[in-house]
């Protein structure tokens, strides 16, 4: 496993991450549910986190898995922050559609 | 003993104080401080006495009293100069002071009669006035620098504002009083120019002593010493030239000479003994001084002596041209002076130092005269001044119409009242030196032409006022003057018939008779005076030779005489063929398409009023543009900011996704910035 | 400095807030009516002054490392230093004054508890920040700020206005700490640490690319943080739609606490020398923002119509101006301490003046007057004090004496001409211009204008003591920190100096 | 510490003011303000400093305590006079004081928040003349915006707000453009100055310390700075084409506060162009020597005769205001004696000539409700102690002598005709003196329609003359300014003192 791991060039792991990070960019520029927008965020986190995990494993230092566990305590967090307001959007505005809301402007 | 020359400033500070008097506490004075101002000017006039009689005595006086500002000399580049107040007493102002103030000590007393009689409310005003201009006037007689001449030459100039307008109530004086500002004001600009170019170029401006401008300007041109500036190499004695003629600018102003002369007759609007004080003694009397003053400078350059020959004779001969169709006694008078000073000027520039002397101490007296007279007149008919409403005024009033007589023959020239003599003079020299001067001579031949016509205008007004039937109801039953009117005219008029007799340079030339000319030798220093401000002197360092008809010297004095004099009583004689009679009528149809031209002036106010609209024209082109262009840049500069500020908000969709995309898009230009700048993805 | 103290003692201003947070909590447990506002109030005002007071302690004795300089915890992954102390003094004042305004303004809302102690938190947050040595500090730290704040912008729950706010708000908010989150990402990608100083001293080899890219994305993340260009969208509404005291919170304290990862960040791991060597220029990048947000900010600001928005989008124009700090540097130019230490005092004394002007406009909503320009109009009659006050923030905001803004804003200009940054100080100066124009339109409302009606101040029944109180404090320490400039400005350069 | 005294005197005074209630916050104001007068003129008779405080010349009644440091530069509290900052010092004690009282009877509202603020800007304007220290220079410079927007703002005409805000948003503009050039003069110097304190920069300037900033030659930074700073100032002054808000702020402010602004704060900018442009940098002024000098002849010109196209009173004289602004220009840049003196000298007398115009203006208004000239005629029937004065200072104003106009503008223009640093400087002299005329004109022409001629004034009440408290100041000004013409050594005498070195700054080629 740690072989194999170590076995794939860095720059893979870049590609893998920018890809996953890029997906969900993507979704947060089309998606207009909130719902939808809030994993996109999500999965843009993960990419950062396969950095994290990967170059660990491969300077050999395990600050960056630590860190990476940190990160998803954090998303967690953020998530049920989101929903929270989305529950509250939702009372307010009868809508998920992030573009409705949009009474304040200029 | 003690000094008169300590005194001289109290000759100018007496009439101060009266002012002073007059204005603080004049309301509470009886006759709004009219005695203040006669026992003031009383006062002046006894000190000059005395000065004049110490000058006789062989001194004279050329004293710095007081540093005005730049004590120890400040720099203007090169040169360190001071600015000063002095006293220069010598015969020249000595005499001047004696006809300063004995004018003005008549004319208070004067006004006594012409102004208290109206019931006027504002005497304290007007006397106040008087005195403000008594002294100025006085100032700028003892000045001893250039620059201390102005500064009173322009107060004199403020206080005839103050006096010409004193009936304020009315339109027409301060309209009056404010072209008689302006119009002098255009000149002194001028002179203010001249000023301070004689202080630049020579570091100072004192009239008399070895430093003073003069002597030094002597002293460069004659190559024995320089000068400290001359702007951008212009050669010397074209610059002094320059010089000359701005300071000869604040002359033409004042001494209303061709073509600031149309202040003058507005002037009118003042009271009539106000308009006595200027044209006789004060105002108009300074520019010419002021020549004369600064004789040794203008001798020096012989184009400036010629151009103001030629302005004074063709003023003298223009100005009486006008005063033949005019209908006021006193618009009469006032162009009879204008032509009067155009003399003056014409014998200044003929190298006629001791003649224009003469002229303005004869003519102060009986224009002064004059003035007064018409003021007697003016009183008896209500302040109605249309000779036309007069006539047969001779009986009502003998004491006012044998002075005014008198007056008027001395203005006309005839033999041997006081204006013959100093008129005779002036051609005399005219005439000696302008043959050898073509400019010169035409100068000489307008004075001659002058004369004619000023001796009809004069006897014109004569006739029209006192002789023939009355015209009107006032003229039938004038209101009698009293004594402090008759006190004065007495006076002027012995002195006009007598004046003349100071200096009977023909006389002495025919008959030979020696040391009859006194005038002559008291501007010759005579009985003494200072170096340098002698008619000699002038003589020596002047441009002019004299030259002489058949018979010589003796010869040409009596042709010259017969011929004035000649000419005075041609025109004497048709006045009186015209106007003589019962009941004279116009006669100034016969001049026809001429006539209109001297009624309006030959048009130059009209020319001077259409100058002014255009300036105003172009001041009003000047706020439009100010206001259009100008400010409008300035506010079109936050309205452009504010419109960019609006188009900027519109970013601010209120789309969150819209910001998620824009931001994206940020960051990604941000990345390709730093990137092609840094050459990351090489 | 202080001797015989353990090193944590260093951490005094952070656990204090956090205790405080901690106590509110115990509070609201222990009596959970609404009307503990009150005491509410006390404990969290108390508790953070106390944290202002062992931070200004801290400075004064020189901190608690021997040798005085900075201490380190926890393998470096804090670092108590001047700078970090600097911040947690403009965290703690705020916060107090915010938690003291908050007292009236929640006065009459169902469930003011929350409030105070999810300003404590954030709060808490950002004093961890200034002292966060580490990226992965960095970035916990940074969400502790932005959790609590999401829902302080949407803590009117029945407010549409607040609503929105919070939701826009917490969108891009996500969204820019994934961006920023991705960076570090790469920048440990590149240097395989996320302790500032090995970062420094890493090699990079072949990786440029790959550290600008996370560097750009940091700077993503701090752009957000002190509402920057591009990441500047959420804050008009945010600002807007929050409540006032919020609104104060974020736009004074948050934004300093974003400042303080750019100032320490960007110098310690990305070192000058290092930045140009690696042509990796952010100093460039922060210049264009600086250029770009000062003049966003101050134009957008300047076609207004309500006081708050306008407000909000001045403290995006200040934002260019403070970002000015970390973009006039230069490899040993002469005044790099000094521009950074303006940026710093600028921060400061923004944190009173701004919060001044924010609690003012809390206290116009409490009053019920309305929002635009127009409503405020002829205010000085009913509310004279306050509205002295609100003057003195507009033109010390728009940087006139005798006022401390003043003084912040010209030496901030000064010390860039000195780096030769003078297009950037040309460009403030346009700005500030056009700022003191609609600066002077609140005076202009409150003092030239007449109301609407004489009816119009009507509504000015209550008289919200705290808030009063909070306003006049603010005015005070905006006019006393001009003669009082002098420490400020030469802490503040000595603790910016520390990082060059 | 005297100098502190008198500021604090007015600052102090000023918040008691505004606490006072409005009934007797007017003689109260007058009262505190007669303190700094009071002691100004103690500071005038024990002066006796020579030189010029910038250039190495004595400063009197200094103070200097570090304040603070920034970059390696100190700034500090540097206060102290020389002979050119004192006459001003002294005229704006005098005149605020004058100004308080001409403000008893048209303010009506709000008055101890007028006088408070006439006050606080009287302190203001005592510390831009007083400092020395660069930073505390600007402090006083930009705080005297502030009062005079609210003076002008609140009891100002009907466009009042418009008019506050442009002179407040013009002027700031202008010395943040004043600011970029000065520091960047300053940093040219390098490590050779180790403060912001006036002295010590102008005396490294002319020392020579300007080094290469950025790459830019000694010689680009100083003339950017200078003209950097030129523009800064000539919004202040103002010279044209920067002047357009002179009018509109002086229309719409109230009497008092025109003659504040025309008489001190016009001055300001005079002030500061001669302490930084023309004594720090005389070289890069005389290079601009002739562009500058047909900036100051197109001032005068130009002003005059937009003032001479003026209906309002109040707008003619601050049209004249731009006109006599130009002459101090034009003595300023010829750096003789005379010209840099009298262009001092000038300072104080339009000070004192147009302070007196407007206050008179003022005082007519306060009757008849109206400055059109069209609108009235005849006043002198009925106002004749006011109109009378009117007239003096207008003669004053058109230059009579032996009143200060006259002095300041003689001066200048002895210095000027033949100026070795100015080419063609007697066409520009000579031209400018043009002024003289033009001026006589619109003033004598507004007069005679306003003034004289029968009574005419639409109004439903008796006009009669005015309050003694209106006019007395009118009279104490006509007999400060006839005074200053009879003996401006009192003055001027300092002023050449301070100048000369000045003068000799400057180095004439050819």
């Amino acid at each position: 496993m740690t072989a194999v791991a170590s076995s794939i060039p860095p720059t893979w792991y870049l590609l893998l991450a920018s890809a996953v990070f890029c997906i969900g960019l993507f979704g947060v520029l089309t998606r207009r549910n909130v719902l939808y927008f809030l994993m996109s965020v999500e999965l843009m986190m993960n990419a950062a986190n396969i950095n994290f995990v990967a170059f660990a494993l491969y300077y050999g230092d395990l600050t960056g898995q630590v860190f990476a566990l940190f990160v998803i305590a954090l998303a967690a967090a953020e998530v049920a922050i989101g929903i929270g307001i989305i529950l509250v959007l939702y009372r307010n505005f009868g809508t998920t559609d992030v573009t409705v809301p949009a009474e304040m402007r200029w | 003993m003690v000094d008169a020359f300590a005194y001289v400033p109290a000759i100018v500070l007496l009439p101060f104080f009266s002012f002073l008097v007059a204005l603080g506490a004049g309301r509470y004075l009886p006759k709004g401080g009219a005695f203040g101002g006669i026992a003031a000017t009383a006062g002046s006039f006894l000190l000059s006495i005395w000065v004049a009689a110490t000058v006789a005595g062989g001194r004279a006086y050329n004293e710095t009293l007081y540093y005005w500002a730049g004590e120890g000399g400040a720099g203007i580049g090169p040169t360190d100069i001071e600015l000063t107040f002095g006293v220069l007493i010598d015969p020249l102002s000595a005499l001047m002071l004696v006809i300063v103030t004995l004018v003005a000590l008549l004319v208070h007393v004067f006004s006594l009669g012409y102004m208290n009689d109206e019931g006027e409310t504002g005497l304290p005003r007007y006397y106040a006035g008087l005195g403000l201009f008594t002294a100025s006037m006085l100032g700028f007689v003892v000045a001893d620098n250039l620059l201390m001449a102005f500064m009173f030459f322009e107060l004199v100039g403020l206080c005839s504002y103050l006096l010409i307008g004193f009936n304020f109530r009315e339109p027409g004086p301060p309209s009056a009083a404010k072209k008689a500002f302006l119009v002098t004001r255009f000149g002194d600009y001028f002179f203010l120019v001249g000023v301070v170019a004689v202080f630049a170029t020579f570091g100072t401006a004192q009239f008399a002593g070895p430093e003073s401008f003069p002597a030094l300007a002597d002293a460069a041109l004659n190559g024995s010493g320089s000068v400290a500036w001359t702007p951008g190499g212009l050669e010397l004695g074209t610059w002094l030239t320059v010089v000359g003629l701005l300071v000869l600018g604040g002359v033409v102003g004042k001494s209303a000479q061709f073509p600031l002369h149309t202040w003058l007759p507005d002037a009118m609007e003042g009271p009539t003994p106000v308009s006595a004080l200027i044209h006789a003694a004060t105002m108009v009397a300074a520019g010419v001084y002021l020549v004369a003053r600064m004789y040794g400078f203008y001798v020096l350059t012989p184009t400036t002596m010629a151009v103001i020959a030629f302005i004074g004779g063709f003023t003298a001969l223009f100005a009486a041209t006008m005063g033949l169709v005019k209908d006021e006694l006193k618009q009469v008078l006032a162009y009879s002076t204008i032509s009067q000073y155009g003399y003056m000027m014409l014998a200044l520039g003929a190298g006629g130092y001791v003649a224009a002397v003469f002229h303005l101490t004869t003519h102060a007296f009986f224009k002064a005269l004059l003035f007064l007279g018409a003021g007697a007149v003016i009183i008896a008919m209500h302040h109605n001044e249309d000779m036309w409403d007069m006539g047969g005024l001779k009986s009502k009033m003998p004491v006012t119409y044998y002075t005014f007589l008198a007056g008027s023959l001395a203005l006309a020239g005839i033999f041997p009242f006081a204006g013959f003599w100093s008129k005779d003079e002036i051609l005399y020299e005219a005439l000696v030196h302008g043959l050898n001067d073509p400019l010169l001579l035409g100068g000489y031949v307008m004075g001659l032409l002058a004369v004619p016509v000023t001796a009809f205008y004069t006897f014109r007004m004569v006739f029209l006022t006192f002789h023939g039937e009355p015209r009107s109801d006032t003229a039938r039953d004038p209101v009698p003057v009293r004594w402090n009117v008759k006190g004065p005219l007495t006076v002027l008029g012995s002195l006009a018939v007598v004046t003349g007799f100071i200096n009977m340079v023909p006389v002495q030339k025919v008959l030979g008779l020696e040391g009859i000319d006194l005038l002559h030798l008291w501007l010759d220093n005579h009985w003494g005076g200072i170096e340098g401000l002698s008619s000699h002197h002038y003589a020596d360092i002047g441009p002019y030779s004299s030259a002489y008809l058949v018979g010589g010297e003796t010869g040409t004095v009596l042709v010259g005489a017969a011929v004035s004099l000649g000419l005075a009583l041609l025109g004497l004689g048709l006045a009186w063929r015209l106007y003589n009679v019962a009941s004279p009528t116009e006669h100034t149809a016969k001049l026809g398409g001429i006539k209109d031209v001297l009624y309006n002036n030959y048009y130059l106010d009209e020319l001077q009023v259409w100058l002014a609209y255009r300036t105003e024209d172009v001041a009003g082109g000047a706020n439009t543009f100010d206001q259009g262009i100008i400010d409008g840049v300035v506010n079109a500069v936050s309205s452009v900011s504010l419109t960019g500020g609006g188009r900027i908000r519109q970013l601010q969709s209120g789309v969150v996704s819209q910001y998620a995309a824009l931001l994206t898009f940020g960051l990604v230009a941000l990345l390709l910035v730093l990137g092609a700048t840094g050459g990351w993805f090489l | 400095m202080v001797n015989g103290l353990p090193g944590v003692t260093a951490l005094l201003p952070a656990l204090l807030l956090a205790a405080t947070g901690l106590a509110l909590l115990l509070v609201d447990t222990v009596r959970p009516d609404a009307r503990s506002n009150t005491s509410m109030a006390i404990v969290g005002a108390i508790g953070s002054l106390a944290a202002l007071a062992a931070t200004v302690w801290l400075t004064a004795s020189g901190g608690v490392s021997p040798d005085g300089g900075a201490v380190s915890l926890f393998a470096d992954a804090i670092k108590v230093d001047t700078l970090g102390l600097f911040f947690t003094a403009i965290f703690a004042s705020v916060t107090a004054l915010v938690l003291v305004a908050g007292h009236d303004y929640f006065d009459d809302h169902t469930n003011p508890a929350a409030f105070y102690s999810l300003v404590t938190f954030a709060a808490t947050g950002m004093a961890l920040l200034a002292v966060a040595n580490s990226l992965a500090v960095v970035f916990v730290a940074l969400e502790m700020v932005s959790l609590p704040s999401y829902v302080l912008v949407a803590y009117l729950k029945q407010n549409r206005g607040s609503v929105e706010a919070g939701m826009k708000y917490f969108l891009v908010g996500a969204l820019s700490s994934a961006i920023f989150l991705f960076g570090i990402s790469l920048v440990y990608a590149a240097t395989g640490s996320l302790i500032l100083a090995d970062i420094a001293s890493a090699s990079i080899e072949g990786l440029t690319g790959v550290l600008g890219v996370g560097i750009v994305m940091m700077i993503g993340g701090v752009a957000f943080k002190t509402a920057s260009v591009p990441f500047h969208f959420w804050a008009p509404e945010a600002y807007e739609g929050a409540p006032a005291p919020v609104s104060a919170f974020l736009s004074s304290a948050s934004k300093a606490a974003g400042f303080v990862v750019a100032f320490r960040v960007f110098t310690e791991a990305f070192p000058l020398e290092m930045a140009v060597s690696a042509n990796v220029d952010w100093m460039l990048a922060f210049a264009i923002l600086a250029a770009v947000t000062m003049t966003l900010g101050n134009f957008a600001a300047a076609v207004q119509e309500e006081v708050k928005r306008m407000l909000a989008y001045s403290s995006i124009g200040h934002a260019g101006y403070a970002l000015i700090g970390v973009a006039a540097l230069t490899v040993d130019g002469p005044a790099n301490g000094t521009v950074m230490g303006a940026a710093m005092a600028h921060l400061l004394v923004y944190g009173f003046m701004n919060t001044g002007a924010f609690l003012f406009v809390a206290m116009a909503e409490r009053w019920g007057v309305g929002r635009t320009f127009a409503d405020y109009a002829g205010l000085w009659r009913r509310a004279p004090v306050a509205s002295v006050a609100m003057a003195v923030f507009m033109f010390s905001l728009a940087g006139l004496p005798p006022f401390a803004g003043f003084f912040s804003k010209y030496f901030l200009f000064q010390a860039a001409i000195d780096n030769g940054f003078v297009w950037l100080a040309g460009l403030g100066a346009i700005n500030s211009v056009v700022s003191l124009y609609y600066y002077s339109r609140v005076v202009k409302a409150l003092f030239l204008d007449d109301p609407a009606s004489p009816s119009a101040l009507d509504a000015i029944d209550v008289r919200p003591t705290a808030l009063y109180a909070a306003v006049v404090f603010a005015a005070v320490a905006t006019v006393l920190l001009l003669p009082g400039f002098g420490p400020v400005i030469e802490t503040a350069e000595a603790a910016a100096s520390a990082l060059f | 510490m005297i100098l502190e005294a008198l500021m604090a005197a007015a600052f102090v005074g000023a918040l008691t003011v505004f606490l006072a209630p409005d009934e007797w916050a007017g003689r109260l104001a007058f009262a505190i303000s007669l303190i700094p007068f009071v002691g100004s003129l103690y500071l005038w008779s024990g002066f006796e400093a020579g030189g010029n405080a910038l250039l190495g010349g004595d400063v009197a009644y200094a103070t200097q305590i570090e304040w603070l440091e920034v970059g390696g530069r100190s700034v500090s509290w540097f206060v102290g006079l020389d002979g050119i900052s004192l006459p001003l010092f002294v005229l704006t004690t005098f005149l605020v004081p004058l100004a308080i009282l001409s403000a008893w009877t048209p303010v009506d509202t709000r008055q101890s928040q007028f006088y408070g603020l006439m006050l606080f800007m009287e302190a203001n304007l005592l510390g831009v003349f007083a400092a020395l220290d660069f930073f505390l220079w600007f402090v006083f410079w930009e705080a005297v915006l502030v009062p005079m927007y609210f003076l002008i703002g609140i009891w100002g005409g009907p466009r009042r707000k418009y008019a506050a805000i442009k002179f407040f948003v013009y002027t700031n503009a202008a010395s943040l453009l004043m600011f970029i050039g000065f520091m960047s003069l300053v940093f040219a110097l390098g490590d050779s100055v180790s403060s912001f304190a006036l002295p010590e920069i102008a005396q490294a300037i002319a020392a020579g310390g300007l080094g290469e900033w950025f790459g830019i030659a000694p010689d680009q930074v100083a003339l950017f700075a200078f003209l950097a700073m030129f523009l800064g100032f000539a919004v202040k002054v103002p010279i044209v084409p920067f002047h357009t808000w002179l009018p509109d702020a002086h229309v719409q402010a109230p009497t008092p506060a025109s003659v504040l602004l025309a008489g001190v704060l016009l001055k300001m900018g005079t002030y500061a162009l001669l302490r930084f442009n023309f004594t720090m940098l005389p070289n890069q002024a005389s290079m601009l020597a002739v562009p500058i000098a047909a900036i100051a002849v197109i001032s005068v010109i130009y002003g005059a005769m937009l003032a001479l196209a003026q209906k309002d009173l109040k707008r003619i004289v601050a049209y004249s205001s731009v006109s006599s602004m130009g002459y101090v220009i034009l003595g300023l840049i010829v750096f003789t004696e005379y010209g840099v003196g009298g262009a001092t000298f000038q300072m104080v007398a339009h000070g004192l000539i147009s302070g007196l115009m407007f206050m008179a203006v003022g005082v007519i208004y306060n009757t008849t409700h109206t400055r059109m000239v069209g609108d009235m005629a005849g006043m002198a029937d009925r106002m004749p102690v006011t109109v009378g004065i009117l007239v003096a200072g207008a003669f004053g104003y058109m230059g009579l002598p032996l009143m200060a106009g006259f002095a300041g503008e003689f001066f200048i223009f002895v210095g000027s005709l033949s100026a070795p640093a100015l080419p063609y400087a007697p066409v520009f002299t000579a031209l400018a003196m043009f002024g003289i005329v033009i001026v006589a004109g619109y003033l004598l022409s507004a007069m005679q329609s306003t003034l004289f001629g029968p009574f005419e004034l639409e109004t439903d009440y008796e006009v009669g003359p005015a309050a003694f408290h209106d006019v007395a100041p009118l009279a104490v000004l006509l007999v400060a300014i006839i005074v200053l013409g009879v003996a401006p050594d009192i003055f001027f005498e300092m002023i050449r003192d301070a100048a000369l070195p000045v003068v000799e700054g400057v180095t004439i080629d050819g």
